[in-house]
């Protein structure tokens, strides 16, 4: 899309979960361009996990995370994780969502897209982007507990 | 200066921002350590006007500066 | 979903181009399934290509690509590489569709969608999937070209 | 027996079936280039109840048959 600069600075933000109707609409839109072949897109799920992990005396699951986000510096540093996805390979869109607020197990709260005429770099930059939005964005989560505790969440 | 602060950080510190005087990002460290019990033990990382930074950076005080937890994105 | 089950037999086959609607609800049905963590998806559009490749002397692009397939045998091959497929990723579940009939360059064709509660394990079984359709399922395209002629693509 | 064509096969005979003569596949594929113009120049399987097949394959008659070009799904 000709929004698709990768210096394009733009919010990735969405207020609650991401609702497959957007993700549909997203597909939608790469519609007019013919120079497409494939679209990879990588949709986060928060899951019902037992809290505490194995060792965790706790038989509670996480009902919900509750995202919160640097959001200012979390905009910044998708400009150069954009940068690197398009040096890398030859795709001609990618779009990155993640919510902030309270998400449901069950609910979406992370969608990666990449559009490239051959399958190969589109697969490839969705992975790489959705591994690096995880390691190096300033995005924080607290896994809210059945029990009516709750824990935070860390990636590494 | 006002430093930011987020998740579990924030959790301790009952705050959203604390006000700390600090020349360095290590004197930053050292003062909200200080102030907020707990973040001695925590993992964190120092952002300076966003983008994480190093101990031995100089602070002039009109820096942009937060306190980050483990990030937990996806 | 209950319906996953790698043994059951389906039609993989839509009549006409894929709706991104479509692939919305796909997505929606699994918000019931906690023990999700995230959906990897492919989707094959059509391009317009030059007809004939680089080597072609013609100027014309591809249009549309007109679908058939021996759809029993495709139906059947689609079995043990769905079992594959589950044998070695621990995946949730996987969803396959193919167009049939004339999907105008833009339009969606092909839509390959794997869940499982690690992203690693949806990611691997949704390229090996889609390879695997490309190469061992009889479906046929008449590339219809601009100037009026058409050709037969070939996945090889 | 009745012979199931697709694609450019389908299109170089003018027909989506043909009848031929056959207790192998091999002898299927002779009969089938034999009535189909440019087939033998052709890269192309044979089906055999749903399953590709080789030329050694013994047929019955009663045997759901296909010449299948090459792949192009996706």
């Amino acid at each position: 899309m000709s929004t698709d600069k990768p210096h394009k600075k733009r919010d990735i933000f969405i207020d609650g979960p991401i609702d497959p109707a957007f993700v549909a609409e997203s597909i939608a839109k790469h519609a007019t361009r013919t120079d497409i072949g494939g679209h990879e897109i990588f949709l986060g799920q928060v899951r019902a996990d037992m809290a505490g992990g194995t060792g965790g005396g706790s038989s509670a699951r996480t009902t919900a995370i509750d995202y919160t986000a640097y959001r200012d510096m979390a905009n910044e540093q998708m400009t150069p994780i954009r940068e690197e996805a398009f040096a890398r390979w030859p795709i001609t869109c990618l779009h990155v969502y993640h919510s902030q607020g309270v998400i449901k197990a069950g609910e979406l709260c992370f969608f990666v897209f990449a559009s490239a005429a051959h399958r190969q770099a589109a697969r490839e930059a969705v992975a790489y982007v959705t591994d690096e939005v995880k390691k190096r964005l300033p995005i924080f989560g607290k896994e809210i507990i059945a029990d009516g505790g709750h824990q935070w969440k860390s990636n590494t | 200066m006002e430093v930011k602060l987020f998740g579990m950080i924030a959790e301790k510190a009952g705050a959203e921002t604390i006000a700390v005087a600090a020349g360095t990002v290590r004197e930053l460290r050292q003062a909200a350590e200080a102030r907020i019990d707990g973040l001695a033990a925590m993992s964190y990382a120092i952002a300076v006007d966003r983008r994480i930074a190093d101990d031995a950076l100089k602070l002039d005080g009109n820096e942009e500066v937060a306190l980050l937890p483990p990030f937990a994105g996806g």
